[in-house]
């Protein structure tokens, strides 16, 4: 298994790819109406995910794959589809010729200027991985990439995860007053169609299924928690958008419990750590691998809400089939 | 034996390759929304499966050819259904709308 | 010329091209895209130190070949991305429906249209 | 064989980078979606190709995860499409500056 097999072929596939992200950026970027774009946007997180497949991170490309063109497209999609009506008066916003010419010129610039420190990238490449691979035993996970998330840059995850929780509480705080408490209202509604519901019917056990082998082994394989949860949220978002079940009202102390719930476990074990291993956010000498499966599995439930509420925006009313559409005209 | 097998896994590959071909083609070609949709389920579903089939020789694990399989079933089933939710999308089952080719009802209401 | 020099590249320009859409797109839907690809460009940038970073970990028979803390932090940038997004667009939709507008230009006060009323919102004056 | 399957994944990579021009030339939102649709497919493919080609296993299951969700973005695009309806006839009323050759290509119904 050498690294590039032939080395012509590979570079052809990645010429390729390199020549299709850069036109879908371009198309993104300068295409008029907003719609195409985000179409344009969609696809392009797809060949992304096969860059970094090219780049030998797999572990970003499932992350990508899934938060790239799932939920990141139902999220920007549904956008566009309801600001089109405000769509054609952006045109007036259009900076002059000039002033876009001058605007190139510099963006080209600060782009040459990164492709200069590129090239310039020392050789040998300086790299954490011999230390990373060193230390990985004592963990007790075979997957360098969750060792990192969890073991030695454990901070950072865990900063991560509770940085969710306020985000959703961004998200949230844009409802109107009358709404406060309500259920989310900003997933799409289509029209009842048996084709969704066989689709929001059959499609979930089997993502579930998937969800938590990404989970399971991610300690040794590619996959992880982040994930994982990304398909969980993404099969829940499709029950929802399906109509099967109904969003529950922000004000729901359970849903709050959970979404608190993965960060809270992890900053407790964090904490006793002090005591237990000598330092915040350390494991004692061979709990690491159950511990980080504990934290995992709590992490993954949290992000998987967090990331569905994200999704399902602020909340809009209490009207059980209400949109924000519907809470619009009855006010 | 193993040539055998090397043999259909590359006959196999080129027809899927060829029907990605196709059904581009197809998608670029044809004249309106629902006949592209027809020529691009057919490189969904062909294509993709072609693909699998043609891999499925060169993976040892049983496990790997399982999940080559589950790809396949997977794309199989997203690919029928969004091809039923597009073409209800292509050509909405208004009365008045209806009659029309897709594409005029595109067009013609802008 | 190899990969990951070719994907630095691309990085590189896909920072620029974000930046000219951010500044030149009017409409604000148009600047989270062009704001997620210069993101995307930033990761590819660590992804390409990653891979570079890499191969010392394949030495070892682990199976991976990248330098894993730069792909840890691009996971980790990803998902906080996202979140940032759903944000974005949060505050855009809610912009959009109270004040019927879906840019970020302040000059001169607007006549205020009424949420919902969407076929008024082309005929403001700007 | 290893070169006769990267050069597989690259010609269907290539083939469907092709059907983006549909994504150039829509006319409407449908037919935009279709060459995400064919892209997201082929991308499926390119990337079984790619995992059995360098024999990493786990590839396949990142073309899993593309597989699963790339319903998912057509499920969000037909519900797009349905909710704006019959308010956003106001495609083409703006004083468009530059060539706008898009403008008229939006199926806003």
């Amino acid at each position: 298994m050498t690294r590039y097999p032939v080395m012509t072929s590979a570079l052809v596939v990645d010429a390729a790819l390199v020549l299709l992200v850069l036109g879908l950026a371009l198309w993104v970027t300068s295409t008029r109406a907003a719609y195409s774009a985000v179409v344009g946007f969609v696809a392009y997180g797809l060949l992304m995910a096969i860059v970094w497949v090219r780049l030998a991170a797999v572990d970003v490309a499932m992350t990508e794959a899934a938060l790239g063109t799932g939920l990141t497209g139902l999220l920007l999609l549904g956008a566009a589809a309801r600001l089109a009506p405000y769509e054609a008066a952006e045109v007036n916003g259009r900076p002059g010729r000039w002033l876009r010419l001058l605007i190139g010129l510099l963006c080209a610039a600060i782009a040459l200027g990164l492709a200069a420190v590129v090239l310039m990238l020392p050789d040998p490449a300086p790299t954490l991985a011999p230390l990373v691979a060193e230390n990985l035993p004592p963990t007790g996970v075979g997957n360098p990439v969750t060792g990192v998330l969890l073991a030695h840059r454990a901070i950072d995850t865990l900063l991560e995860s509770v940085v969710l929780v306020p985000a959703l509480i961004g998200v949230w705080s844009v409802a109107a007053d009358p709404a406060w408490g309500g259920r989310p209202g900003s997933l799409p509604r289509p029209r009842s169609s048996s084709a969704l519901t066989l689709l929001a019917q059959v499609l979930p056990p089997f993502g579930i299924l998937i969800g938590i082998h990404l989970v399971w082994n991610g300690a040794d394989d590619p996959g992880g928690k982040f994930q994982g949860a990304t398909v969980l949220a993404a099969m829940w978002i499709l029950v929802l958008i399906a109509g099967l079940r109904e969003p529950p009202a922000v004000r729901d102390r359970r849903l709050r419990v959970l979404l608190v719930i993965g960060a809270l476990v992890f900053i407790g074990i964090g904490v006793a750590g002090i005591w237990l291993a000598d330092a915040f956010l350390a494991y004692p000498e061979g709990y690491a691998k159950p511990l980080i499966l504990a934290i995992e599995a709590v992490l993954t439930l949290s992000i998987a809400a967090t990331l569905g509420l994200l999704l399902a925006g602020p909340p809009a009313s209490d009207h059980p089939s209400g949109g924000l559409y519907e809470s619009k005209k009855s006010g | 034996m193993n040539l055998a097998l090397d043999l259909l896994t590359i006959v196999a590959v080129s027809l899927g390759a060829l029907f990605f071909l196709a059904g581009t083609v197809g998608l670029l070609r044809f004249p309106d929304t629902l006949t592209r949709l027809h020529a691009l389920t057919k490189a969904d579903n062909l294509g993709l499966g072609l693909v699998v089939l043609g891999l499925l020789p060169q993976v040892s694990a049983p496990l790997a050819a399982l999940g080559l399989i589950a790809v396949w079933l997977l794309a199989m089933l997203s690919g029928a259904t969004v091809g039923q939710l597009l073409a209800g999308a292509a050509r909405p089952p208004d009365p008045d709308r209806a009659e029309m080719p897709a594409r005029d009802a595109v067009s013609s209401h802008d | 010329m190899n990969g990951p020099t070719l994907f630095g590249l691309c990085g590189a320009a896909l920072v620029g091209l974000g930046l000219y859409g951010l500044l030149c797109q009017p409409g604000a839907l148009r600047k989270i895209l062009s704001f997620n690809l210069i993101g995307s460009g930033v990761f590819l940038l660590f992804g390409v130190i990653a891979k570079r970073g890499g191969g010392a970990l394949s030495a070892a028979g682990l199976g991976v070949d990248g330098d894993p803390v730069p792909q840890a932090l691009i996971i980790t940038g990803l998902v906080v991305a996202f979140a940032a997004t759903s944000i974005a667009v949060a505050l855009l939709l809610r912009l959009a429906e109270t004040s019927g507008r879906s840019t970020l230009e302040s000059d001169g006060p607007r006549a205020p249209s009424p949420p919902g009323d969407q076929a008024s919102a082309p005929e403001r004056a700007s | 064989m290893t070169e006769f399957l990267l050069g597989a994944a690259a010609f269907v990579l290539g083939t469907v980078a092709l059907g983006l021009v549909r994504l150039l030339r829509g006319p409407g939102h449908a037919d935009r979606m279709l060459a995400a649709q064919l892209l997201g497919t082929g991308g499926v493919a390119a990337l079984l190709l790619l995992g059995v080609a360098t024999g990493v296993g786990a590839i396949a299951e990142v073309a899993l995860l593309l597989a699963l969700l790339a319903a998912f973005a057509s499920v969000a695009f037909v519900s797009g499409v349905h909710r704006p309806e019959g308010s956003g006839t106001t495609s083409g009323t703006a004083p468009s500056a530059a060539s706008s050759q898009n403008e008229n290509k939006r199926d806003s119904k």
